[in-house]
């Protein structure tokens, strides 16, 4: 029995005095730090994409910790929901932000702008922009290399192969806005969801004149104007020789596509139309993945 | 599709002479003057044994590309031609055919391809191959058919101790040097390559050859080459000098085991050695040193092998600090 | 063959076969185009603002675009036409720049004041240091070397910096080309003036001609002709790409090092080509803007190859066509050498300021190979002048770790292509240095403004 | 009702190859290593750990309501070190040869991450019959990894499994798969279809 | 005594190296060796630790355990001995030095079930010829031996890093084919010590 | 379920008081319950070699067992002796022996002797040689140990073939066979220093 004991005593006895020497130590040098941090950063969904601007979640949630204010903050990610959360953990008040996906503004496949000439180098669209204006003769369209595909940490952008454009798969995209960063010819554009997923936009982005587009891609926005006139609403406006959809303005009344005589304008997620004028079929659309 | 003009970034001339599979040839020719004097050595085993090597390493890079990376294999760089041939240089002429095979799968599968084929890997692809099968088969692995004996006879070759080896043994059981130089021929034969060993330690002269055409090519620099012999040298000398009668002359040194073959044909392979001449001096001392203190202090009669493999280890941290200096920097500030 | 000492710079370089298939053939003047294409910015920095509008008559040499700030360059007219249009036109760039379009009348008429004689004139001293860069400085001359920067702004030393020496870059290492060559040959006095004017400007007692010895005959000559110059030495080179690279060619000649994300002139020296050397004789002493410059027009396969006199403006196409047209099987067309020229998309580029050649190749002489891994073999590091690691740059753009890259000394890389040239695994290397250069700087660029 | 138990069932099965301590989270990699010369031994090792694990489990979901966060983790590594102590000293008592063969193992099942995570991770947080399940769960997943990885050393290794011989070798065997590197191989290639099973079974 | 000393050093750091003869301390050897900073502040933590708890450990084995027959209970304290040890130089370095604690003291919550100290201290009580002279330097060599391992280690990941490993070997995979032909190369030192 | 328990000092020492003393408590219990047995094991593994390297016997050579000194000096290094008895007769001496030329180190072998001197038969009681080479010594891979039985030491030269003696070593392994030799011939000079009359009774 006094075996057990001394074990009993010996055991508790470096128990309670490493305890003991612990307590005392951590009280003795005590470090202050936001524990709210770490509780951000529970809640925050820890993809550390950078879509809120910071380098990582960690950081975000640093900057989160500091402010008084959500205005401008936002996390892509995690949405409205998680934004509330964070709201709830640091007594503010939440910023809801509309949600948004990103869209390929270009549809020059490659049956539409032929390539002129060969590029031959790596295969990285960052790369061949920065040598020379690509291997046809719309100096802002695509390249197709991928670097949008590579950049997604979430797998919402392939490739189509027979047109050799990114196409942005929805239900995946968080519109973290890497892509847009990634592109070198800014031809990404993150645009709000709209009711119903519906989003009407210009798929071409060419500031080249009318001539030398047409010449350039079969399906190029040549700001010849007739979809300014067919908005009511003013939505449309033309500069630089390309037209653009305020999606802010945009009532999604589809006037404007059916004019388009190159058909640049797409129109994703509606509704067949009724009687498709026989010479207006659209090219390949809604991606659905 | 038609002449369109091609746009790239400049250069728009390339070096013609420079191709790897070029480079590996010129490795591969080079050996073959040692490779033909160790089938003249050791008779028909060296030829099976090379010939399953070499085309067993090719057939796995092949399989292994194909099947499991679904790459397209690139056989034809000859790299891994180049590595059976070495492996099978570190060999015995006796080792049974499936420890070959063996040999070259973890060769080129572990040593390899595991890490993404050529350029890839960190260790020396054939090297790793020879100590994986020195570990796993000790007994086959260390009895060497003496030369020129049974040249007619594969598996069942009459075997014979290294040089090494004796010299170990007899001092580990506490002769003498002196009383054991009967028993190992003279440095004469060893340099002309008549001993017993793997195919790949006979004859300096050979291996040295091959080393020059190497060096006169560009294919190799001298610095690892020289820097390794000339360590083992020195530092074996300086011991020999301490006590002769434990530890063996500088000429033993050089002279005998893989000193020459690692030090001309796989410590210089390119991707698992240093980039800059300073990296590799460091490099070459350092398998120097390794060697010897294997050789003399460890259980292994012979160290090229883990010496090499070792500082194939620390090539990321030599390669790290011995970069060279950049244009209009200063020489004392530090990179890192 | 005389005795000098061969300098050089001490790491690195390669050895291209030369391919100096024009250097025995003299200047021509190339015809007057139908019409011409001037890019309102063919230098480095702020375009010019143009100063015509389509359907007015211009003479030759006369203003068109002035220059918009203190780095942009004045461009004149090289005809004497009509304005056709200003249009988007390709430069050398691959894409489309703002360019005043002519269309000339056949007999040149000059604009005021510009003496078109052949008759050298060395009287400098009627010139101050600030005359002469003013000179410069309308004449719109930009570096004719390559790099196109504009001539004045080098010449104007900031202040607290001296400069001690000159340097003429007459080393021409770029194979193929040879029009710097033909002009030390053919101009060699006026060359010899223009450095004296540039001695002048840049207040330096000292001036050095760089020359590699692969042109004894330029050497020769110039060696010669500079006794009468004082301060003027000729110094023969050796034969190793890239020694006309201007961080090279100041090591191999003084002995002293750029700094890393310096300028020449933070080590007291000023380099300048022999093309702007000349153009600036011609400025200065003739009053003539840089309206022309010389172009090798080369090639293997091309019927007829030659250095010619060419009008700025004058469409890449006319001069393929004056030449016999665009021989079968051309893979390539390069504006520059072949080591660090600027392939185009397109015939339809007009010859500008920076365009020392012309060259055609070959489809299979130029088409790159397929790349392999990288083997490690550690030519790259061998062969990089700037004591860089081309394959670890490589590495670091693919994967866009930029800060490794800046590490790295990527904005370092003088773009060369030294390390893409000898790499056996036919890497393109210098695509990948020269994108991590220009990704490392911009980084570091947007830092230093925050 | 249903659902809860396909959740159990859930919580149970999840060790074998989704959440599989060894191959798929990585963790006790030093036993699974240092043990596994034979299947054997490595069953062994695994049963050590499964009863430590789930005794563990079971106490610590029974008391960590009780105990302050700041002395969590002492309490619970002291729940651990009990158990450990007791397959020690019943091991040495009654399977000598084992207790032998796994050497200093035996006291290092103390610091096997995969108990203390289990601890900290499910049974903290559970209650004692869940923490049971998933201790019987993880342990089983564990005890399978490494009887698995012994049995393709010892069969590699030395041509047997479980001392039996299977004559596939003339001699020996390949030695080195009985030494550390065999070890470290075997794991490299076990974890990598280990990856590919979990991709091939669960999807990303 | 000199070279005896010298003898278990080396056996410890190189012959029978902890982590590639051994395999102790394989978490945080494959968790923590990414970067080479990372790597060799965790090698640094693990030395100090190591050789500490060995002392403290060796003391109370000799003194307390010893005495009063209960080395049944060994694991037990040791295990505690060290989470105190480590908890309390964590507390402190993050006070005394910030600097420090920004590049020790992440990894030092690690320690606790790293069983390299656990294993280290248990080796050193266990090995009768040991005084606490020789029991420290068994511990310094270790904690050496598993620096050298992990600095190593880690500066072949970033290089690997760069490279083109086949998808499936990369990551922990990959890493252990390096950690076999390590260990491979290390055999060759078998027999030094 | 999240913790209820606030961490006070009290609170925190507390508890540490109780799991401590509990666990201590348990252990304690369970010790003394397999100490027995832990003792027995540890014999085990002896009284078996005993078995198998001396002719039948009937007493308990453990409890009978005595030390003498070897030629190394300290306390590790003293050579064990089992008289083993069959009645009262004494039929043979077990030895436990060692080496320290084995290829890592140290090696125990249990040798025994039949009061002539001859070998019964020897094993190896523990050893650290390396796997499929030294580790041959042991009789259960491979036949090496066998050929001392029936040898005795006076006419069989406890030497390899190599250095001039009897012994067959094993292939690549001759350091392990010196070893051995080198533990049985101590254990022999042991034995020719006994009286063995002293355990005749
Ligand atoms: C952005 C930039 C700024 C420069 N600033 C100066 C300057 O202030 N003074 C000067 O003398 N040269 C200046 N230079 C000219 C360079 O020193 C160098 O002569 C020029 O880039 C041409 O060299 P290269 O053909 O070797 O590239 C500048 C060049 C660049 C690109
Ligand atoms: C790799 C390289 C090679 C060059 N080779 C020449 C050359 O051969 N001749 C030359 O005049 N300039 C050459 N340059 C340009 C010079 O560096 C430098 O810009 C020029 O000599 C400055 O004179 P500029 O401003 O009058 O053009 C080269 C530049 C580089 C980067
Ligand atoms: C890693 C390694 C382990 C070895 N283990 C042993 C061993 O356990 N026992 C042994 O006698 N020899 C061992 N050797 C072999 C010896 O070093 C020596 O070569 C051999 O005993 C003498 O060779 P021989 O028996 O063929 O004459 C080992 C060798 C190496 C390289
Ligand atoms: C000079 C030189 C030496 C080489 N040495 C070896 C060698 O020792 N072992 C080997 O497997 N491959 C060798 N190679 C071939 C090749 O580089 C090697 O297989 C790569 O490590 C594969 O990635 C060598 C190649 C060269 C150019
Ligand atoms: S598609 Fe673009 S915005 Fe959407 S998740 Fe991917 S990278 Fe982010
Ligand atoms: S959208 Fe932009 S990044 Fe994506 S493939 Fe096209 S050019 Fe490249
Ligand atoms: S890295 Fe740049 S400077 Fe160096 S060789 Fe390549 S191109 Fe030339
Ligand atoms: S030259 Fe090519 S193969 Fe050689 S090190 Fe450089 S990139 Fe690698
Ligand atoms: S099991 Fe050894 S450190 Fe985790």
């Amino acid at each position: 029995m006094s075996a057990i004991l001394i074990a009993i005593v010996v055991l508790a006895i470096v128990g309670v005095v490493a305890g003991l020497i612990l307590y005392y130590v951590a009280e003795k040098f005590k470090v202050e730090e936001d524990p709210r941090i770490d509780e951000v950063e529970e809640v925050l969904p820890g993809a550390n994409c950078g879509g809120c601007g910071y380098p990582g979640c960690r950081q975000f949630a640093e900057a989160l910790t500091k402010t008084d204010t959500l205005e401008g903050y936002f996390c892509p990610v995690g949405g409205n929901d998680v934004m509330a959360t964070v709201a709830e953990i640091l007594g503010l008040e939440a910023v809801e932000q509309e949600k948004q996906l990103a869209v390929i503004r270009c549809a020059g496949s490659s049956e539409f702008r032929p390539v002129t000439n060969e590029y031959d180098g790596p295969s990285n669209c960052a790369m061949e922009h920065a040598l020379y204006s690509g291997h046809t003769e719309c100096q802002y369209g695509c390249l197709g290399h991928g670097d949008c595909v590579a950049a997604c940490e979430f797998d919402a952008i392939y490739m189509d192969p027979v047109t050799n454009l990114p196409v942005v798969v929805e239900e995946k995209c968080t519109a973290c806005g890497a892509c847009v960063e990634a592109c070198p010819r800014d031809i990404i554009e993150l645009r709000p969801v709209g009711k119903k997923s519906r989003r009407i936009y210009v798929a071409c982005i060419s500031e080249d004149k009318g001539g030398i587009t047409a010449k350039a891609c079969k399906v190029g926005c040549i700001a010849c104007g007739n979809c300014e006139k067919a908005c009511d609403f003013d939505a449309i406006t033309i500069e630089n020789n390309i037209s653009y959809i305020d999606p802010g303005k945009c009532r999604l009344c589809r006037a404007c596509a059916p004019v388009c005589p190159t058909e640049s304008i797409w129109e994703l997620n509606f509704p067949v139309r009724r009687s498709i004028p026989s010479n207006k079929v659209k090219p390949k659309k809604k991606p659905t993945t | 599709m038609e002449n369109k003009l091609l746009v790239s970034y400049s250069p728009h001339i390339h070096a013609q002479s420079a191709s790897v599979q070029r480079i590996m040839l010129d490795v591969i020719l080079a050996l073959m003057p040692a490779v033909l004097f160790s089938f003249y050595l050791f008779g028909i085993g060296a030829i099976i044994v090379t010939v399953v090597a070499v085309a067993s390493a090719v057939l796995w890079e092949w399989l292994i590309a194909k099947y499991l990376l679904k790459r397209k294999p690139q056989i034809w760089d000859l790299s891994a031609a180049l590595t059976g041939l070495l492996l099978a240089m570190n060999v015995p002429s006796n080792l049974p055919i499936w420890m070959v095979l063996i040999g070259t799968l973890v060769a080129i599968g572990v040593g390899k391809m595991s890490f993404g084929g050529l350029g890839q890997n960190i260790f020396n692809p054939a090297l790793v191959g020879r100590v994986f099968l020195l570990i796993s088969f000790p007994v086959a692995m260390t009895s060497w058919p003496v030369p020129l004996k049974s040249r007619m006879s594969y598996l069942d070759a009459v075997t014979g101790a290294t040089p090494l080896g004796i010299v170990k043994d007899g001092v580990r059981n506490g002769e003498k040097i002196s009383d054991l130089m009967h028993q190992i021929p003279s440095h004469m034969q060893m340099f002309y390559g008549v001993m017993g060993g793997s195919l790949g330690e006979m004859a300096a002269l050979l291996l040295i050859l091959g080393g020059i055409y190497l060096i006169i090519r560009k294919v190799i620099s001298w610095h690892i080459p020289v820097s390794i012999i000339g360590t083992v040298f020195l530092f074996g000398g300086l011991l020999w000098l301490i006590n002769p009668e434990k530890y063996p002359d500088p000429l033993f040194q050089i002279l005998t085991g893989g000193v020459m073959l690692g030090a001309i044909f796989m410590a210089t392979d390119y991707v698992t050695s240093p980039m800059t001449p300073k990296g590799k001096l460091i490099f070459g001392v350092s398998i120097g040193l390794l060697i010897v203190i294997i050789r003399e202090w460890g259980a292994y009669p012979e160290g090229v092998s883990f010496a090499i493999l070792i500082m194939n280890a620390f090539v990321p941290l030599i390669d790290k600090y011995t970069k060279p200096r950049v244009f209009g920097t200063m020489k004392t500030k530090k990179q890192n | 063959m005389p005795e000098y000492k061969l300098l050089t710079f001490p790491k690195g370089g390669v050895h291209p076969p030369e391919n100096k298939l024009t250097a025995g053939l003299a200047i021509e003047q190339f015809p007057i185009p139908s019409k011409v294409y001037i890019h309102v910015q063919q230098h480095i920095g702020v375009p010019a603002e143009i100063l015509v509008k389509p359907k007015e008559r211009v003479l030759t040499g006369q203003l068109i675009a002035k220059a918009k700030g203190f780095v942009s360059a004045n461009i004149h007219s090289s005809v004497t036409g009509t304005v056709f249009k200003i249009d988007e036109i390709y430069d050398a760039s691959g894409y489309r720049k703002t360019a005043v379009i002519i269309t000339p009348e056949p007999e040149d008429e000059w604009a005021e004041g510009i003496d078109t004689s052949d008759e050298l004139r060395t009287d400098i001293d009627q010139f101050t240091p600030e005359q002469i860069i003013q000179k410069v400085k309308e004449a719109g001359i930009v570096g004719m070397g390559g790099a196109t920067f504009p001539t004045h702004v080098k010449l104007s030393i900031p202040e607290g910096k001296k400069c001690d020496i000159l340097i003429i870059n007459g080393v021409e290492c770029e194979p193929y080309l040879t029009s710097d060559h033909r002009l030390m040959l053919e101009k060699t006095e006026e060359i010899l003036v223009g450095t004296r004017l540039l001695m002048k400007a840049l207040k330096v007692e000292r001036a050095v001609i760089g020359i590699e010895a692969n042109k004894p005959d330029a050497i020769e000559k110039m060696t010669e002709a500079a006794k009468k110059y004082e301060g003027i030495t000729v110094q023969p080179l050796k034969v190793k790409y890239p020694q006309g690279g201007e961080k090279q060619l100041i090591k191999a000649i003084t002995g002293r090092e750029v700094p890393s994300g310096g300028l020449p002139i933070d080590i007291g020296a000023v380099v300048q080509n022999v093309g702007t050397t000349f153009a600036v004789y011609e400025a200065v002493m003739k009053n003539k803007p840089l309206i022309e410059r010389i172009v090798t027009i080369t090639g293997k396969d091309l019927e007829r190859r030659g250095n010619f006199r060419v009008r700025l403006g004058t469409m890449v196409k006319d001069i393929i066509d004056y030449v016999g047209g665009l021989p079968e099987g051309t893979g390539k067309v390069v504006l520059g050498g072949p080591m660090m020229g600027k392939a185009t998309k397109t015939l339809n580029v007009p010859v500008g300021k920076g365009t020392s050649g012309i060259l055609l190749m070959r489809r299979e002489e130029t088409k790159r190979k397929e790349v392999l891994p990288c083997i490690h073999c550690a030519r790259c590091v061998m062969v990089c002048p700037q004591g860089l690691e081309p394959y670890l740059i490589m590495s670091l753009a693919e994967r866009g770790m930029w800060d490794k890259a800046e590490e790295a000394h990527a904005q370092d890389c003088i773009m060369c292509g030294s390390c893409s040239f000898v790499c056996p695994s036919n890497r393109p290397l210098q695509d990948y240095t020269q994108f991590a250069r220009n990704t490392v700087m911009s980084i570091m660029r947007a830092r230093k403004n925050k | 009702m249903a659902k809860e138990k396909n959740n159990r069932l859930e919580i149970f099965l999840k060790g074998f190859i989704k959440e599989n301590p060894v191959f798929i989270m990585l963790l006790g990699l030093c036993p699974t290593l240092g043990t596994t010369t034979s299947a054997l031994n490595g069953l062994g090792m695994g049963l050590a750990t499964l009863f430590v694990l789930t005794m563990s489990n079971f106490v610590i979901s029974l008391i960590a309501p009780y105990i302050p966060s700041k002395v969590r983790i002492p309490s619970y590594i002291v729940v651990i070190a009990s158990f450990v102590t007791i397959v020690d000293l019943v091991m040495h008592a009654y399977a000598p040869e084992l207790y032998k063969a796994l050497g200093i193992f035996i006291p290092l099942i103390v610091v096997n991450c995969v108990i203390l995570g289990r601890a900290e991770a499910f049974a903290s947080k559970n209650n004692p019959w869940d923490s049971i399940l998933d201790g019987l769960g993880v342990g089983l997943g564990f005890t399978m990894s490494l009887t698995i990885l012994g049995a393709v050393r010892e069969i590699l290794g030395a041509g047997e499994i479980f001392g039996i011989n299977l004559h596939i070798f003339k001699g020996d065997g390949i030695l080195v798969f009985v030494l550390a590197p065999g070890a470290f191989l075997v794991l490299a290639y076990m974890i990598a279809l280990g990856h590919k099973l979990k991709k091939r079974m669960y999807g990303e | 005594m000199g070279t005896n000393l010298l003898i278990i050093l080396i056996a410890a750091m190189l012959v029978n190296n902890i982590v590639l003869t051994k395999f102790l301390g394989l978490c945080p050897f494959v968790g923590v060796s990414r970067k080479l900073s990372t790597a060799a502040g965790m090698a640094g933590a693990v030395i100090f630790v190591m050789t500490i708890a060995t002392i403290i450990t060796w003391l109370i084995q000799e003194y307390v355990l010893k005495v009063y027959d209960l080395l049944y209970l060994r694991t037990i304290v040791f295990i505690l001995v060290i989470a105190a040890l480590v908890q309390m130089v964590e507390i402190i370095i993050k006070k005394v030095s910030p600097p420090l604690y920004q590049a020790l003291g992440i990894y030092l919550p690690l320690i606790t079930t790293n069983c390299a100290i656990l294993g280290v201290a248990i080796l050193a009580a266990d090995t009768v010829e040991f005084g606490l002279l020789e029991a420290t330097v068994f511990a310094i060599g270790n904690g050496l031996g598993f620096a050298l391992a992990i600095i190593l280690f880690s500066s072949i990941r970033e290089k690997l890093d760069l490279n083109d490993v086949p998808e499936g070997m990369e990551g922990v995979p990959i890493a252990f084919v390096v950690a076999t032909i390590l260990s491979l190369a290390f055999m060759g030192f078998s027999g030094l010590a | 379920m999240a913790t209820k328990v606030k961490s006070t000092l009290f609170s925190m020492t507390l508890t540490l008081l109780i799991v401590t003393a509990v666990a201590a408590g348990l252990l304690a219990i369970v010790y003394k319950y397999t100490k027995g047995p832990i003792k027995e094991a540890d014999l085990k593994k002896e009284k078996m070699a005993l078995q198998q390297v001396l002719p039948e016997f009937d007493n308990n050579p453990i409890a009978e067992s005595d030390t003498i000194p070897s030629d190394i000096e300290g306390d590790s290094f003293k050579l064990v002796v089992f008289p083993a008895k069959k009645g009262d007769k004494l039929v043979g001496v077990a030895i436990k022996t060692f080496t320290m030329k084995g290829f890592s180190g140290r090696f125990d072998v249990m040798v025994g002797f039949l009061p002539d001197g001859t070998i019964y038969n020897s094993i190896v009681l523990s050893h650290q040689e390396t796997p499929g080479l030294g580790d041959k010594i042991d009789p259960e891979k491979s036949d090496f140990s066998k050929q001392f039985a029936g040898k005795n030491p006076a006419t069989f030269k406890l030497e390899v073939e190599q250095d001039g003696g009897d012994v067959d070593a094993i292939t690549a392994a001759t350091i392990s066979s010196r070893a051995y030799c080198d533990a049985l011939q101590r254990a022999y000079n042991a034995f020719k220093s006994l009286d063995l009359s002293k355990y005749e009774n």
